[in-house]
């Protein structure tokens, strides 16, 4: 069991994965109701692919001053190949059993950590079309539907560089699902349909957004009728107000879901006092209290990683945003079609690169 | 009256005297806290990021190299980079120098200094989203040219070559403006002025008296505005197309490092970035060695 | 060349205070007066480095104050010398002839000629930073001069020269003025150079021109205080004509003055004497002819003695003297009466 | 200082001011473009927004905790100027003033911070920096800043030295200037244009330094960049108005030290105004 | 203070070739010498502003030239001035007591004081810019001056001053040499400001002191035709003493020179005469005393006629008229033997 520290300890918590925006508020309580354990939390954050760098360079001086990192797979993944993370295993028996109270997708992509770190959220992503309606009359329904369509649209349709987009992501990594590829997992040998549809597709795309702001904007201001999304960005933008509410979303046909989570992992060198503080707040962070929290303003939809959490659990303006902007054709979706998850880090590195070199570098 | 003899004459100049001649004294010493402060804080780390390259994660040491020069995918980078840094320089000198001299006979320069030099206080961020928006399909740019009927549909500015390139006009320009502005005002007018008695137009006085007196100044301002842009990242990615023509080297050494997480191969892109550098800086400073360096007075006062 | 009211303020001190000058064509002109009257923003009005607050500039009836100096094609040497740092002596005296585009071997024996000209032949790879002031001095002179300008403007070419280089300078300018044929403004704080050098001589005192004559007319007959001053007539005695109007009074004697005639008795009126034409011999006053006074300092220059007494009001006179005289001695000052200036009030 | 009359000479005017009214209009459009999205409610292809809105400079400050950031960026900026400015300004002066042996080389050392990519550095330097205890404090950022900062001094000085007259330092030097009083007394002010200049490039490469930044900054010492960075870069959903939000209060903190900075000191240097103070013409 | 053997190398140029001179306390010392010879290098060095390549100074008899300028104290008048550009012309003449910790209120007295010896009390806001030659050199001067230094060093600093301010500011700077008893070298290319002011003149060429002597010593008995050269004795004869050693056989005549006597018959020498002693009449020579020649040029210097002359074998000569001559008309030249020179071929 876990044993309180001497006296309340101070926890850093870094962010690189925009994931404060669903478990802050639950953090924060976690001080109030624990304050013999931790008497503050403090929160950094970060872009994802330089934490790794720093990390390294505090542990090979021996000091390590950030305790807690909120990542999602790719800064997970570089951590666990370089060895910057904590190993957890040793520790199981101090945290819940994971298997009976996580949504059983999430638990899947719990494996991804590999003992290492444990998923505080978890959604579905995508992928989806984003369309409006007044201009898209007959949205298309597959695959060839949409490339059939971007040729009589040309330059109508966009999706961003899936390096830098978590919507252009999956995206790539669903195609392979819906054009029946060899080896959805492996890009290199597997995707040779889905390379041919992307290089086909992409003659009739004017060039690649640097983000999913860009296409998102481009959207909403006209330019473009049809962009690719994830259920997050369907509904967190409109009501953030960058899209127009009326935006629809669809699916194409045999589609799977290729889900995405966000992960609690310790670097390498915190001191056995604070990781049992840490596990402790893992502990608390997993309870549906906390989970509820997730909810927010749609932006990873649904959100929580655990079983049972209804968005009634959620505070009132996460309802409030999720019952004006939410769809209630989610929940079916999610049920209906499989759900996979995303490429190991090496594997999803490869892809980027021959999606530069293959796709990308035909713009500019 | 006493003349001194020879024989009282100290046989040899002291130590001290000696080195003066050769350039070392006092003022001499002024270099160490500088050098020191690089030394110490740069050279150490610096080695280790060559030695960093050379270990590469498999094959041979020289393996990281021998991938980028293999792969076109990396060697283009180089062009690409050169083709984004070497124009966007030379056209912010060429605007500098001329603007600069106009500034210079103001009577009321601050409010248009001022006004140059805002962009430094941008940041790329800002730059980035203000052209991404500005100039856009839907932006004031496309949206006045079509209003006052010099288009019929929008340009198409960003995201591509063009993009990278306003930014790095709007990042770079007040940096070669200013420094051009302190150094064409450090010359003594009377040159000119003697110049101009002596039959030289305004353009032969510019290339024949100041352009010489400038040369020093031009080229560690070229130098350095060449670094930056060369360097140029957040904004190719932003405004360009990261993956065709603004992929530039400093995506590949990102992407080496922050995506492939293999530091090494990051290492050595960026060493070779700073050769490329390194090679382009030299030829500038080079150049400049056959010019005049001193004094930008030629008068007694 | 006409200068007809030329002006030029700096703020609301007035530099130039309406210039009226002509000058023809060849003419050699020496522009004489005190530090600070106005003598090279003159100079650079001409040349066309200053606008002009007022007044216009005419040659052969033409305005040419709205040139650009480089159009005017006028030569000139600058107090400050204003050479350009990063040439070499070579490259600074063939500056202009390159701008005039003279083919490059007519060019280098010219540049030859003129550095030959000012005995600098073997200073020519040398920056100008490298050398001392007098060289300095003759670069400005061989550069303005290898171009063989219609006009050329001097301002104070020789000052940095040793007594031998500048008699020789002196010459030379001379000769190249006339061989050239072109027209000269010269200024100059020497009036030796001015005497020796000029056709006309030009004399300014704050901003205005005092008086404009040959050599001879104004070394001899100054016509105003001002110009007497700057023609070696140190020594300034205020007096009164006395009743009879041959004699003025002054303190420690008085003196018959043949200028004097014709003035009304008791007129108040400055009387000016060069040093050497003031002489002092030892002994006391012997009342008539000459002044009493206390030698005050005597220096040795050359040959004679000069020195300077107090009369006994205080005054101070300069005058020569044969032989040294002992500090404090009294002594009687005789001027020359034929060639003592006799001023009105006005300074005329 | 001539002025021209001719008519190439006005062409050649109007052509370089109308090319300096262009650059500035448009520059104005794009900084306009920004501060309006950053008020804007919802801004979807029209001319301006729909409605204007502060909110999100509120939730930007409140989110990244701007207060203890800004704070902090203005210290680490102050101090990393301060200290380039000392060190970087008398190297370049005795690299500026004396010929010795090695030269060359000493040149080549500071200008390689410079070329080469902070990451190859980086890591090494802030590994170093935690090891001596440094890293994540306020003296790392500092201390991090400055390996660019101060050839960056160095580099720009060194002209400006070369243009000041040696003889006006001797001067000084006679009349009893020891190296501290002529530093002072003369050279600061003669090269104040320059530094202006020099140390204002500084400042605003300091604020913008992210990647060193970044390696050594802690929770308590992070500088604006590093928050706007995230902004921009983590993934997730943000408003495009509110990265802008975050862009403009990054601006505002520079131009207020530009703004500062031209207040004070004219770019100009005085060899050219104390011959300009005349009438207009 | 004691100068032994001070070199200063330029390259392989050696513009400073061994100097040794000892100066009193309270000298006051001009350095003489054509263009380019060292003086300006020769006042640097003393200042410490160019290091030494040999040679050692010596300051009651302890070494200085180690010190760095700005601990040694003197006070230095530049040739080009090196005003501080950015100051005022207060701040710049206060430079130097605000160095040394002068109290505020006495300061302000002091400067006020220095602006007003230099007549400039009126211009004390204004930046050396702004200033005209004449006035820039003044502040140089009150700048030195002003902080009473136990040496002052001057390089040529009435060179841009009109005559009058000249003698003016000559007597000044020698009252302020005696009130504040300081050591002064004074570098000058006017041997009439030489002669005038200095206890001993130190006569420079090529990087090495010819003669040093007070100014009667180097008046009238220069040792060397170089000193004589600077010292006005403009013409240079070439000539051999006759077979019975009393005369010296000259182109165009043979003269009876005193100076002559002891020297071997046939000795090649070379007889100097100043352009005053040189009198130039009338006629067709005579035979016997004088030497004839044609006019080459005649200009007017105030009182006396001065001119050129050839001799037959073409050698210029220097005289002095008292009337105008035609150009091309045989004269009669007659020198006073007295004030003749006669050097041997070493140049002694
Ligand atoms: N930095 C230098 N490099 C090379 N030669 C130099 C340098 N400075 C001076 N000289 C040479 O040294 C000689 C002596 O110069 P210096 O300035 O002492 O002359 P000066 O006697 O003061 O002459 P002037 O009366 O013309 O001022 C000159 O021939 C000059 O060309
Ligand atoms: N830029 C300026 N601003 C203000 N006053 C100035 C400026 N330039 C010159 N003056 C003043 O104008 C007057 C005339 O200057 P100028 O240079 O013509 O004198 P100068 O006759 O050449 O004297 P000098 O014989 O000393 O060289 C001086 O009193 C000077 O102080
Ligand atoms: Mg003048
Ligand atoms: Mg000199």
């Amino acid at each position: 069991a876990l044993k309180a520290p001497s006296s309340p300890v101070t926890i850093t918590v870094a962010d690189v994965a925009g994931n404060l925006a669903l478990t802050q508020a639950a953090m924060e309580r976690y001080t109030q109701a624990k304050p013999e354990w931790a008497s503050r939390i403090a929160f950094t954050k970060a872009p994802a692919p330089e934490l790794p760098a720093k990390l390294k360079a505090q542990q090979a001086a021996g000091r390590v001053d950030i305790d807690l990192v909120l990542t999602g797979t790719d800064a997970l993944a570089a951590g666990l190949d370089q060895g910057i993370w904590t190993d957890l295993s040793p520790y199981k028996a101090d945290l819940p059993d994971l298997q009976s109270i996580y949504i059983p997708q999430a638990f899947k992509m719990q494996a991804m950590a590999k003992d290492h770190g444990v998923i505080v959220s978890y959604y579905p992503s995508g992928p989806l079309i984003e369309y409006m309606p007044d201009r898209v009359k007959t949205p298309p329904k597959s695959a060839e539907e949409l490339l059939a369509w971007t040729k009589e649209n040309k330059n109508k349709f966009i999706y961003a560089r899936p390096s830098n987009s978590g919507p252009g992501r999956t995206f790539l990594m669903g195609l392979p699902y819906l054009l029946k590829d060899a080896d959805p997992r492996d890009p290199e040998k597997g995707w040779d349909k889905t390379w041919a549809f992307l290089e086909e597709i992409g003659q009739n795309i004017e060039y690649y957004a640097s983000g999913t702001t860009q296409t998102m904007r481009e959207l909403g201001e006209g330019t473009r009728d049809i962009v690719v999304s994830t259920t997050g960005w369907d509904i967190n933008p409109r009501v953030l107000g960058t899209v127009p509410a009326e935006a629809e979303v669809g699916t194409l046909a045999g589609f799977h879901w290729v889900t995405d989570a966000h992960y609690m992992v310790v670097p390498k060198g915190v001191s056995e006092e604070k990781l049992a503080v840490l596990l402790d707040l893992m502990n608390f962070m997993l309870t549906p209290q906390s989970q509820a929290y997730a909810y927010d303003q749609g932006y990873f939809y649904p959100g929580p990683a655990v079983k049972d959490v209804p968005l009634s659990m959620a505070p009132e303006e996460s309802q409030a945003a999720i019952k004006e902007f939410g769809r209630p054709q989610y929940e079916a979706w999610i049920a209906e079609n499989p759900l996979e998850i995303p490429l190991d880090a090496e594997k999803l590195v490869a892809a980027f690169r021959i999606w530069d070199e293959r796709i990308g570098a035909k713009k500019g | 009256m006493v003349l001194q003899g020879a024989a009282q004459r100290p046989a040899r100049p002291a130590l001290k005297t000696r080195l003066a001649a050769k350039g070392f004294d006092g003022t001499t010493l002024l270099v160490l806290p500088g050098l020191i402060a690089v030394l110490a804080l740069f050279i150490y780390p610096f080695l280790y990021g060559v030695v960093d390259s050379l270990t590469p994660q498999a094959g041979a040491w020289y393996e990281n190299y021998r991938r980028f020069f293999s792969d076109p995918f990396l060697y283009n980078t180089i062009s690409a980079t050169l083709w984004l840094a070497l124009p966007v320089t030379l056209l912010n000198l060429l605007l500098a120098v001329p603007i600069a001299f106009r500034v210079r006979l103001m009577r009321r320069q601050r409010l248009l200094t001022t006004l140059l030099v805002l962009p430094i206080t941008l940041g790329t961020v800002l730059v980035a989203e203000g052209l991404l928006n500005f100039l856009g399909p839907q932006g004031w740019f496309n949206r006045t040219l079509i209003l006052i009927g010099l288009l019929d549909t929008p340009l198409r500015l960003t995201n591509n070559y063009w993009g990278v390139f306003a930014s790095l006009l709007i990042t770079g320009f007040p940096f070669a403006f200013l420094l051009t502005l302190s150094y064409v005002t450090g010359i003594d007018p009377a040159i000119e002025q003697a110049a101009a008695t002596l039959g030289a137009s305004a353009w032969r006085r510019f290339t024949r008296i100041f352009l010489p007196l400038l040369v020093p100044g031009l080229s560690v301002t070229f130098c350095l505005a060449f670094v930056q842009a060369f360097a140029v990242f957040p904004s190719a990615v932003l405004l360009g197309a990261p993956a065709g023509a603004t992929r530039v080297i400093s995506i590949a050494a990102y992407s080496a490092a922050f995506e492939e997480y293999n530091h090494s191969l990051g290492s050595a892109i960026a060493i070779i970035m700073g050769a490329v550098q390194l090679l382009v800086v030299l030829a500038v400073l080079g150049l400049r060695g056959f010019f005049y360096r001193g004094s930008a007075s030629g008068t007694k006062g | 060349m006409e200068l007809a009211g030329l002006e030029r303020a700096f703020g609301a001190y007035r530099a130039l205070d309406g210039l009226d000058l002509t000058v023809e064509r060849g003419e050699f002109i020496a522009l004489l007066g005190p530090s600070g009257c106005g003598k090279s923003t003159a100079l650079n009005c001409i040349a066309g480095l200053l606008p002009l607050t007022g007044g216009a500039i005419l040659l052969d009836g033409k305005p040419i104050h709205e040139l650009a100096p480089e159009e005017r094609g006028f030569g000139m040497v600058f107090q400050s010398y204003a050479l350009f740092p990063h040439m070499t002596i070579r490259k600074n005296v063939g500056f202009g002839l390159a701008m005039q585009g003279v083919p490059k071997a007519e060019a280098e024996a010219r540049i030859d000629a003129a550095l030959d000209l000012v005995r600098l032949k073997s200073q020519g790879d040398k920056l100008p930073g490298q050398l001392s002031g007098g060289q300095q001095q003759r670069v400005a002179i061989a550069r303005a001069i290898v171009i063989r300008p219609p006009l050329v403007l001097m301002d104070e070419p020789l000052s940095n020269l040793d007594a031998k280089l500048r008699l020789e300078m002196r010459a030379e300018i001379r000769a190249i003025h006339e061989a050239i044929g072109s027209t000269t403004i010269y200024v100059t704080h020497d009036q030796d150079e001015a005497l020796s050098l000029a056709d006309r001589i030009v004399v300014m005192a704050n901003g205005v021109i005092r008086q404009v004559g040959t050599p001879e007319e104004l070394y001899e007959r100054p016509n105003h205080v001002d110009v007497a001053d700057f023609m070696g007539f140190r020594t300034r005695i205020l007096g009164r004509v006395t009743a009879d109007g041959s004699m003025v009074e002054l303190p420690g004697g008085r003196l018959a003055l043949p200028a004097a005639r014709g003035l009304r008795a008791g007129t108040p009126v400055t009387v000016s004497v060069r040093p050497e034409d003031f002489v002092a011999s030892k002994g006391e006053a012997r009342g008539g002819d000459g002044l009493t006074g206390t030698v005050r300092s005597i220096e040795y220059r050359g040959r004679a003695w000069f020195g300077s007494a107090a009369l006994p009001d205080g005054t101070l006179v300069y005058f020569r003297a044969d032989s040294t005289l002992p500090q404090g001695a009294p002594v009687i000052l005789a001027p020359d009466p034929a060639r003592t200036l006799i001023f009105e009030e006005t300074g005329r | 200082m001539i002025r021209d009359r001719g008519l190439g000479s006005k062409l050649w005017r109007t052509a370089v001011w109308a090319v300096t009214l262009l650059f500035i209009l448009n520059l104005l459009g794009v900084i306009a473009t920004v501060v309006t999205n950053s008020l804007a409610t919802r801004w979807l292809g029209t001319w301006l927004p729909v409605d204007f809105t502060t909110r999100w400079y509120f939730a930007a400050w409140r989110e990244f905790q701007l207060t203890e950031v800004l704070l902090v960026t203005f210290q680490v900026v102050f101090l990393v100027t301060l200290l380039s400015g000392l060190i970087g300004i008398t190297t370049a002066y005795a690299l500026a003033r004396r010929d010795f042996a090695g030269k060359r080389f000493v040149v080549l050392v500071f200008l390689l911070p410079l070329l080469v990519p902070p990451l190859t550095y980086g890591i090494p330097l802030a590994t170093l920096l935690y090891q001596v205890g440094l890293g994540g404090s306020f003296w790392g950022v500092v201390i991090i800043n400055l390996v660019p900062s101060i050839p960056f001094v160095v580099l720009v000085m060194i002209p400006f030295i070369e243009q000041i007259d040696p003889r006006v330092e001797a001067a000084a030097r006679v009349f009893g200037a020891g190296t501290g009083s002529l530093f002072t007394r003369i050279l600061l002010p003669l090269l104040l244009p320059g530094m202006l200049a020099a140390l204002l490039l500084v400042l605003v490469r300091t604020i913008a330094m992210f990647e060193l930044t970044f390696l050594v900054a802690g929770p308590t010492s992070q500088t604006l960049v590093v928050s706007l960075y995230y902004a921009v870069f983590a993934s997730g959903v943000r408003a495009s108005q509110s990265i802008d939000a975050m862009a403009v209060v990054y601006m505002v903190t520079t131009l207020f030290w530009l703004i500062l900075a031209l207040r004070f000191v004219n770019p100009t240097q005085i060899v050219a105004r104390a011959k300009q103070s005349q009438p207009a013409h």
